[in-house]
């Protein structure tokens, strides 16, 4: 384990002179730091934007699906009965944790936005609501449905898919396009920084041959190339990191009013997400350049 | 010290030496010469490593470079001094780090006095700080030659030491050398200048290597 | 202009010499194509979200903010008259373009979500509505409240900025998002492209030595490397772009019930703007190289 | 051609040269020697304007090298054939391409049978196809001559041109120099190489340059 930790070495100490035996290569050096800012900065973009439509995906799809509503038409003088009976009938049903009848109160609420605060609810011959939660295991919507039809014949089953289940997969559709942003740019980072650290290999040839030239081994020529870069990718990340979160801090908050496209932000432990980003890039650069030196240097001998 | 045995070598399209048997015992001081593209450049090559032959086997402190590791080659290149023909140095750094630069890889303190001896005796201690880049072509051989010793290795392999400096350095250059051979270290010199295999004739007795028509010869008196 | 012109030469034609001596900068090659194809990919995302959340702002903004309802809450044989009444103030409201009273059917349309197919809307005291659609200046909503308050005190206005501005606030914040990110992506790209072209350069020294020791001319030496990079940047944008578009075309397609969600394509002529990307991206690279090289190229006599 | 009016150079920290006058008369052979380091390769700098003079003037082809635009030093050097001590190359292109690029660059085309003819003659014939890092350090200097001398310049600037080859060599290269300045060419050509000197006696009516102690001397008969 400790023999395996030592590949780290480069990271931590070592002695400094094989940092100075590699010329600062300056926009090579520039390159890295702003590739790994800017792709964090959009990496945590995508991260709230994957994670703002999970939450709103998972409000939605975990709140309707597991709330459905059975609505009573009948004749005055049945309605009551027929209620009894559905309340009856949902009792007996499996998957299905908890059903009760709407009081006028909140009908009149749910009628609202539609036809005014003054409406006569009592008056009306409105049908009567049973909201119905589902358990987890949810139950089943066409068994209950028929037993609905023979019990009550005035009550229909209404479980809300219908109306919400688009805006679900609408939700569900742009988290996956922000997580293949996030598999996008950490792929593309990787590239990029491999693709770096060999330009700046292939630019430091007289370097590497002069050292070996002089009895350096692989390891000591590869520490310099391999801290050099993963410090610096870790810099460009944590800025870009933190332009990013601070970029989504100030975002305006978003009004609760606003319910279905809930604010862009991390709330609460999510903020840890995007400490996550540096150290990855970091891992990443380390990764790859480390790939990159050896490959360079078996080609000098 | 350093063995051929029955060593060929070439290049795609052109073969350089065939058949080349040596040995360069310890403690001897060898010239190797032969006209421009000949193949000293790439015999010394063979000497440290950086070619394998293409058959025979070479044998460097014993051990047949082929089959070394890329880090044993690198271990053996600390107790080789060379002084390569194109000079390679790390541009971005001064001279007198250049210098000390076998030390460092090696692990080991530069001694600042010993280092400042060493400069002032090629001549450049007034050029410690300067970039590579900006040193003037014989400046550049001599830096390769402090750097080269400064380890003070078993074996030296020089590639043309003299090749841009004028008469009296050259005779410098060989005297020091000449010197470094009587302290027991093995030496192998490139150069075209018979002027100065001829003038080493006083100073050392060094046995002069030919490269002629892909053979190695051992020249007679006839320099 | 003709010789203004002229500085575009490097891209096309020209000897083909000049591109010879300049070495295949392998990794760099490879670096500017690989960040112009990410960088245009996405681009391209951000641009079609940026689109589809303005198309939404707009339409909600548009239908919404041009549409309110009247809703008239009275005895039952009152309701006619103040009908008529609003309908009559509504004509003579500045920036009322069309009302009309909605039939039954359309009211039970409306509640039907709510209440059943089976409502007998006829027989229901419920309120009557007015379709209210305002012109492009709008109407004074605070005066046709107080109008109507006065002669048809069983109307109320209800339009709609209520419930729905959040919702338009919440698509042009993300459309900003979307901006932004396409203004970051673009000045990420140029300053990459930049520093690889100064890579590429620097990595050159030896080759830009020889050519002036020779007697090449600046614009030569130039030409080679604005040309190479413009192409190599062309190239990986349009890569991107194709990727992306691509990507985007095979989405599945919005159903028309999410509504407020649509789909994240481009629609019919919005299908150009991709095509700006590598256009974009190649001028980009063009004048950062020209730049790059002209900087690089009076370091040596 | 090349006239230097009291030029002075120095690099921060060091003088190199002051009080330089002199002039390279059209057709005139001009040997440039001094002590390494002393400041030849930087006199042939100032020569092609790569350098320019912290003092005085500097006139090539009867222009002042500081007030030249940088395209002007571009076709400047179209007409100076230039060896520089380091031979720079592009090391990605074959030889032959490397030493036609002057007419490349200049936007002629190369005869391939002349240039055939000249690779023959620096004897690097059967290298036409190598790439620079694969050819040997005499190679790579004959090549640079042969790249110095392809334009048919009115000018040759050549900086230790036989620092790497044999005396068989140059003495050819010598010859090559001696015979272009009889067809009216002007030549300076900086070596280190007393003997060099004394043995182009008898093939053209050259003058030494000396650099000692920062002035330049026109050396008299006692090499
Ligand atoms: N990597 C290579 N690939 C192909 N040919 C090569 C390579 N390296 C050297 N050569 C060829 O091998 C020959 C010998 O080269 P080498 O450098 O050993 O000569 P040298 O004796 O040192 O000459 P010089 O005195 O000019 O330095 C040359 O003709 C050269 O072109
Ligand atoms: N760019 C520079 N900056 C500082 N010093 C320099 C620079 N270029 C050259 N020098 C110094 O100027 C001096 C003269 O250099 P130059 O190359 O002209 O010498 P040279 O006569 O050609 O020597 P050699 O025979 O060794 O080639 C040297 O001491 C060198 O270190
Ligand atoms: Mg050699
Ligand atoms: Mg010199």
């Amino acid at each position: 384990m400790i023999a395996r930790l030592s590949i780290l070495a480069p990271l931590f100490g070592g002695r400094s002179g094989a940092d100075r035996v590699v010329p600062s290569t300056g926009p090579t050096a520039l390159l890295t730091m702003l590739t790994a800012a800017a792709m964090a900065f959009l990496a945590i973009f995508a991260l709230a934007l994957a994670m703002a439509t999970g939450r709103l995906a998972d409000r939605w799809a975990g709140s309707l699906e597991r709330s459905a509503t059975i609505r009573i038409s009948a004749p005055a003088d049945q309605i009551d009965r027929q209620t009894a009976k559905v309340l009856e009938v949902l009792e007996q049903t499996p998957g299905v944790e908890f059903a009760r009848a709407t009081t006028p109160d909140e009908t009149r609420k749910l009628l609202e936005p539609w036809l005014g605060p003054d409406l006569p609810v009592e008056d009306l011959p409105l049908p009567q609501l049973v909201e119905v939660t589902q358990s987890e295991a949810g139950f089943d919507a066409e068994g209950l449905h028929l037993r609905l039809a023979a019990e009550a014949p005035g009550a229909v089953l209404d479980d809300h898919e219908r109306w919400r289940a688009p805006l679900v997969a609408s939700a569900e559709r742009i988290r996956a396009i922000g997580l293949l942003s996030l598999a996008l740019i950490t792929g593309a980072t990787a590239a990029m920084i491999t693709l770096a650290a060999q330009a700046a290999l292939a630019a430091n040839g007289q370097v590497i041959r002069a050292l070996r030239l002089i009895g350096a081994e692989d390891r000591y020529i590869a520490r310099a190339f391999v801290r050099r870069f993963t410090l610096r990718t870790l810099a460009g990340a944590l800025a870009g990191t933190f332009a990013g979160a601070l970029a989504i801090a100030l975002m305006p908050a978003a009004e609760e009013e606003a319910g279905f496209l809930t604010g862009l932000g991390f709330q609460g432990l999510q903020w840890l997400w995007p400490l996550a980003i540096p150290a990855l890039a970091a891992i990443l650069a380390f990764v790859a350049t480390r790939m990159a030196a050896f490959r360079v240097l078996r080609t000098v001998r | 010290m350093i063995e051929f045995h029955d060593v060929t070598l070439g290049y795609p399209g052109s073969d350089l030496l065939s058949g080349v048997t040596m040995k360069l015992a310890p403690g001897s001081f060898h010239f190797l010469t032969g006209p421009s593209g000949a193949g000293k450049t790439s015999l010394i090559k063979l000497c440290y490593g950086e070619l394998a032959p293409n058959g025979g086997r070479v044998e460097i402190f014993g051990e047949d470079s082929v089959k070394m590791s890329r880090d044993e080659t690198a271990r053996m290149r600390r107790r080789i001094g060379i002084v390569h023909q194109d000079c390679q140095f790390l541009d971005h750094l001064p001279l007198d780090e250049n210098v000390a630069l076998p030390l460092e890889v090696a692990g080991q303190k530069a001694d600042g006095e010993a280092l400042t001896e060493l400069l002032t005796w090629v001549g450049l201690a007034g050029q410690a700080q300067a970039l590579p880049p900006s040193l003037s072509g014989g400046e550049r051989q001599r830096a390769a030659l402090a750097r080269a010793v400064i380890m003070s290795p078993d074996m030296i392999l020089a590639d043309e030491p003299t090749g841009n400096v004028d008469w009296d350095m050259s005779l410098k250059i060989l005297k020091l050398l000449a010197e470094l051979n009587r302290m027991g270290k093995t030496v192998l010199m490139a150069t075209h200048d018979l002027n100065l295999i001829r003038a080493a004739k006083g100073l050392t007795s060094a046995r002069v290597l030919r490269i002629q028509g892909k053979r190695l010869q051992l020249a007679g008196s006839d320099l």
